[in-house]
């Protein structure tokens, strides 16, 4: 098994959402994170001070896949969430050793 | 002159009336997107800025009574230019009571275009708009113009009754919405966009509960005797309550749940309703003027969904819709006891006529002149901003600022020093200034950067 | 009539005083769970409505002198029913600002019972408990009813001293409070759970800086001369002020740190003891009665973990508790200049019989009538919502919204555009309507679902 | 003696001057960093509680004008202890005004020393510095010394116009603040960390709402004329408002963004400026001076940075800046109406000169005084915080608190059920008590921990 | 080693920190997280618009432990954080390559 | 590849960016966590009422580097986020299947 884990632009989630839910994907997680990348930032201003805000938000997408599944799984989010523009955002792949459905204590793949 | 208790009222009444302002900031504040509430909060705040200048300087002048007027449409805006020549000692009171009214009908407006106005061109559209939209439409009904007893349409009718605002503010406020969201255009992600959804519900209810306190002030300001003041302080506790109970009715049983969005909501559309009304009809007549208000806007809101107009907090289907219902019931509600009687009271339909006439006169004026107005300014500086800008938010694009920051969840970034060109000195000179100076100025090798 | 000033200091109070029951949805909504906070602001909200119209309707009625009473209990309902027949032109401002008491006691009574009551069933007991309870003893006491001088118990002992309402507001409140505890149960996790503490303390501030400004309407609305209000407005600052310095004293030495939801909590505290005695106390009275008050209530809210009734943000501690202090401590306390001397005044024991009697024969009228009008509620309809709606939190489960969304960290979902549903519309009819309207329609696929 | 039109309008006024302290709390709040927000606002709460016990045992005496006073500088302490000995029936209501304008002078210097003052100096420094500065300086303007026209400067040059409190209120906290700072030093990170930067702007406009609408009673309370209170209005609308215009210009120009935190603190740059001038100048002159003060303060909050001290909430720039502007403008544009006319209507440099004296010597005896109490307190118990509690945040450190909580993304904990602690009982004795006691009890084996 | 990572309904996090700490473990890591799977959502209303929210709350929980102690662990969180419905969620292990104690700089299982 | 994840003390996020920028890191990415070990929490008082936190927040570093230079940031983590005292965290590493940067698509190392 595969854990996919995407950090992309936030506005992106409804069309990777779409993307895998053609694709036959059940179930996802997702969080908030912050990046700092090719990507500028912003200013923001205060009383005339002037802060450079370069930690730009992200979210971050987790899918655990099949071994089969997780290369197609990783072509549906790219292009689900690619724009061409810095900041688009770095997805990547690791090997999962056991996985498990909390309801039903099933193990491995049939956990998916 | 002494004070009197009549003028200790209007001076407390006056100030209730401008923190309705900011109070109608937060109101809408929370309904928008949380990357869009200081901008939605500005354009309340530079209202009160820009069309306080303005009232000071000739708003005041061209919206009261005086010999020298313009078909009965306003006064002459230099007869009291800078607020001079006035005798009456009260005339400066009398002023600042209505600068409030001018400046909340303004920021009314506001609602209509949430997330994606333009902050330059809304201060350059409000001061015009209340120059020649609001201020004619004062001096009609209320100066001694067109709608008034004196005026051709109150001898050829009847002259409107319109006691706190009806027409003036609300119907006024709505129409100018509805004009500016057709030239501006919705919003991206209309009715589809789940982020458009309110980001701070109890900020909707401290805006509500701030108008509904200002609201006293704003009905019960001019009130000339007891009996009157005391009618209208309980219509204006009477009417939004109904409402109130009215609109969460309609949510109860179309929706499942009565909400606190729809709560405020109908505080508000009842405060509207009864604003025309309030000297003129019975406690019962404004119960239930309350409950077909709060009926009345609860089912209206749901229109722009099905018209396709972004309307974005509601200004048509509150202000418009409920500042049309207190305008109409009039004819039917208006008791007896204060001047004509409506048509249920046995007054017969001549009121009624003149209320419905006024009202839909109204209309075609602000919306012929907004759109005289806005529709210049958007193709000339534009009027909304970059669909890159409304994406990032409108606060950080047109105001560089965010509204909340609760650690590092949030965002974050890097102090960059650029104090030293606030002063205009060089860093390098501001160096030497002081060891402080010294140390900011160190931090901007552009290292420090942090945050979340 | 023209308005004089007393009468403008009463139309300013009572709009005062209807402004501290949203202030009181900020008290009590911030110190909830951020899932419970709108439902806690809706019930103070709710009861604006409800019984808002319940006394234009029957309440003022009920609560006022006439010669038609039911054994000086309340008043004939229905001799003023929807505020007909009054004669004396100051009478619907006397009704405005008695609402405004009616409508705070009843709102108070919700803090003990938050994130648990049903919305619905608090709709119902509101307006019930208001007529049976609140105008009941508004009457006896300030209505020349039982308690007051010409009624049995005024001529046995005394009559009862409360200025503003310790018995009839403070008192009454938190007894009822505690019923509705005893009544519907403890919260889930109650005493242990640690999601229970405050989930916006600024807020609570906010509600007690409105509730403090408000207070000066609620206590000194009904001052008779200028010598009165005078003392009542001082005693109004020095009490609470007092109060919160002795609750902060409690947590630095018991707990050692000074909080801000304990300056919040002896404001309120200070504010509730003064209240009774207001007009009766010296400004150094107000300094002890304050102290004492904020010490006691600081002790009190301990109690509740101790006996295990879960009154959730303290109605008994602070309500209950400063309010028989105020009260009983006119017995001791009460100046000579201002009618009856409390004992420390050499007054003697008689009025701190009275006092002390009065509150008793309070507790006990309200909680029996409480409990007779809650308990068939709970029976029947249900008093609280089922413990997976608890664990979702009552804002979703009851109202189908949530306070805050501040960006991707909070909730999200998906936008479904059931706003045909709103007009009673089919979904194909309303494609040809309009493009934006088809636009929306297409958006009801179910897959345009986003958020985090 | 029965309520006047004045007294009246002075009993709201005072209510309204005491909302603004903790309005105050909210701008000031809002403008920390989320982990140092309740400190700030206690800072304003406790300053409630301080000096509002010590103006009605002291401080009021020491304020009134009476023939037993030390070398014009300050009125006897104990000829009116406790209030008593008043004889005039209007004179509680003036000690209640004038307690309002001692407490939120003391709280407005809390704002140069946000995020790192000791709470328990704090509360320590705030009743000695009213006592010796606060009510000194308002003796001398107000009260019959030194400055007014019966001291020797204003025999000598002229008597100081200040009709709200410029040098009293502004002059005074600023300058106040800036000692504070030099003496306890500047926040860590001063000029660097990004997370100094507002942490809620919405409460910050909240907080300048507040305190826009006390303002009209802490100008106009003390107006004795229906023309002075309509000129004094009109003139707390144009000056906030243009100088709301000017800041959002210099922004617009200097840093290309109009910001709301811009616009709210011009309000208040304005409303300083304004506070001594309002019954003196014309409507187009508060413009004039509305527009400097919001363009000085706008250029003022960067040296802060250039010079090295950590006036954090810029009360030097806000407060002390607009206070010496709108004091010694004045001299140029007081008109003849009101009095003696300033330079640029005839009236000479006779008040000019005097108005800048008197600002200069305010300041002199502000600097030295409140070094003379601070450093004391800041030598012997330490008038700032440790460095570690700093960075874990004065809320937690001094409070033991924080100020949201919004669900599992906050802080979280267990809870200690330590409320046996409360009344003393041991757990054991107590597990007996009751069921849901001894429910509580079994939670305190420590294992009950959650959050996030 | 391995990486053992729970996501899981926020109300569980009590109960997980119980049976982990009974079982030894030392500390554990907690974050926010949203989730999208076989439980349904629900609805929330503003002025009549309904909106069906489908990403329901959860919490992700991390635990840093030996090889020999992975699965033990795995059913610790598993067993206590089951009520047996949808929306129980997933939990998942991953091989670790390197731990470090960043306080004393220890290594690999030391460092745990 | 590898992926070096490091829960650290919030105010070292700054250090941590220096020292990366400093070796020559181009992106990183940052999120909130709680976190519970061996440091101890404070208390909280709400009306007398006491409440141990014990959870402390801690912010999720994560890094995409390549096998070779991995342990060379797992250093500069550790050297400018350790002070010695309990509390200062974890860090620790584990192996990347597979990266891609989302905006051009590129896989491997050529994607970090
Ligand atoms: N080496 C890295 N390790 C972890 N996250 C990274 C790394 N580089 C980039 N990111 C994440 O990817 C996001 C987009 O990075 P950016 O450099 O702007 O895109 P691109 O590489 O496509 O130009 C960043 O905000 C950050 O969250
Ligand atoms: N394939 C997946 N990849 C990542 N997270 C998942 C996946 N499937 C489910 N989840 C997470 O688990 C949670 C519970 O999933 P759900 O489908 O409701 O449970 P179950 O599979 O037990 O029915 C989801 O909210 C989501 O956070
Ligand atoms: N076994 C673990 N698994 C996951 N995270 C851990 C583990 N142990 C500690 N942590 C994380 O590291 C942080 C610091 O742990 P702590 O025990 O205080 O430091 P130390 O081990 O250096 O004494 C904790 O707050 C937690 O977030």
């Amino acid at each position: 098994m595969k854990l996919i884990t995407a950090i992309v632009r936030p506005e992106k989630l409804e069309a990777i959402r779409e993307g895998l839910e053609a694709y036959g994907v059940q179930g996802l997680t997702v969080s908030a994170a912050s990046g700092y990348g090719r990507q500028r930032g912003y200013t923001e201003v205060y009383r005339g001070a002037e802060y450079n805000v370069d930690l730009l938000p992200k979210i971050r997408v987790e899918v655990l896949a099949t071994d089969e599944q997780a290369d197609d799984i990783l072509d549906v989010i790219i292009s689900s969430s690619n724009t061409g523009r810095a900041g688009d955002g770095k997805v990547w792949t690791m090997d999962v050793f056991e996985a498990v459905r909390v309801r039903t204590g099933e193990r491995g793949v049939a956990a998916i | 002159m002494e004070l009197t208790a009549g003028l200790v009222w209007l001076l407390v009444a006056s100030a209730l009336v401008l923190f309705m302002t900011p109070g109608l900031a937060f109101f809408y504040g929370g309904m928008t997107r949380a990357k869009a509430a200081l901008n939605m909060m500005m354009m309340s705040f530079v209202a009160i800025g820009t069309v306080g200048i303005m009232w000071v300087l000739w708003g005041a002048s061209m919206a009261t009574s005086n010999e020298d007027n313009f078909f009965q449409i306003f006064a002459n805006p230099f007869s009291h230019f800078g607020l001079h020549n006035f005798t009456d000692p009260a005339d400066l009171l009398k002023v600042g009571y209505a600068a409030t009214f001018a400046i909340i009908t303004v920021a009314l407006i506001s609602g209509a275009v949430a997330d994606r106005a333009k902050f330059s061109a809304w201060t350059i559209f409000t001061p015009i708009w209340a120059t020649l939209v609001y201020a004619p439409l004062a001096y009609m009904v209320w100066g001694g113009g067109l709608f008034s007893k004196d005026g051709w349409f109150g001898q050829t009718f009847a002259p409107v009754i319109d006691f706190a605002g009806g027409t003036v503010v609300h119907i006024n406020a709505g129409v100018a919405g509805l004009i500016l969201v057709l030239i501006i255009g919705n919003r991206k992600g209309f009715g589809k966009d789940p982020n458009h959804r309110p980001h701070n519900i109890p900020f909707v209810m401290l805006g509500a509960a701030i108008l509904w306190f200002g609201w006293f002030g704003f009905n019960a300001g001019a009130a000339a005797t007891v009996e009157q003041a005391g009618l209208i302080w309980i219509n204006t506790l009477a009417a939004p309550a109904a409402a109130m109970l009215g609109w969460l009715a309609v949510e109860r049983y179309r929706d499942g749940h009565p909400t606190s969005l729809g709560a405020a909501s109908g505080v508000v559309a009842g405060l509207v309703a009864i604003t025309p009304a309030c000297a003129n009809v019975s406690p019962l007549g404004a119960i239930a003027l309350g409950v077909v208000a709060g009926v009345a806007s609860a089912l209206a809101v749901g229109l722009k969904f099905k018209l396709g107009y972004d309307d974005s907090l509601d200004v048509v289907g509150v202000h418009l819709v409920s500042g049309v219902v207190g305008t109409v019931a009039i004819g039917f509600l208006a008791t007896p006891t204060q001047g004509q009687a409506g048509l249920f009271y046995g007054g017969g339909t001549s009121q009624l006529v003149a209320q419905a006439l006024a009202a839909l006169m109204s209309i075609i004026f602000t919306a012929v002149m907004t759109a005289i107005i806005a529709y210049p300014i958007h193709k000339f500086m534009g009027f909304r901003v970059s669909q890159e800008q409304e994406v990032v938010g409108v606060d950080l694009s047109l105001h560089a600022e965010t509204a909340y920051e609760f650690g590092i969840g949030g965002h974050g970034g890097s102090f960059q020093p650029l104090h030293d060109l606030i002063t205009g000195n060089a860093p390098a000179s501001s160096q030497d200034a002081a060891p402080a100076a010294g140390k900011t100025t160190e931090a901007a090798t552009g290292k420090e950067s942090v945050g979340a």
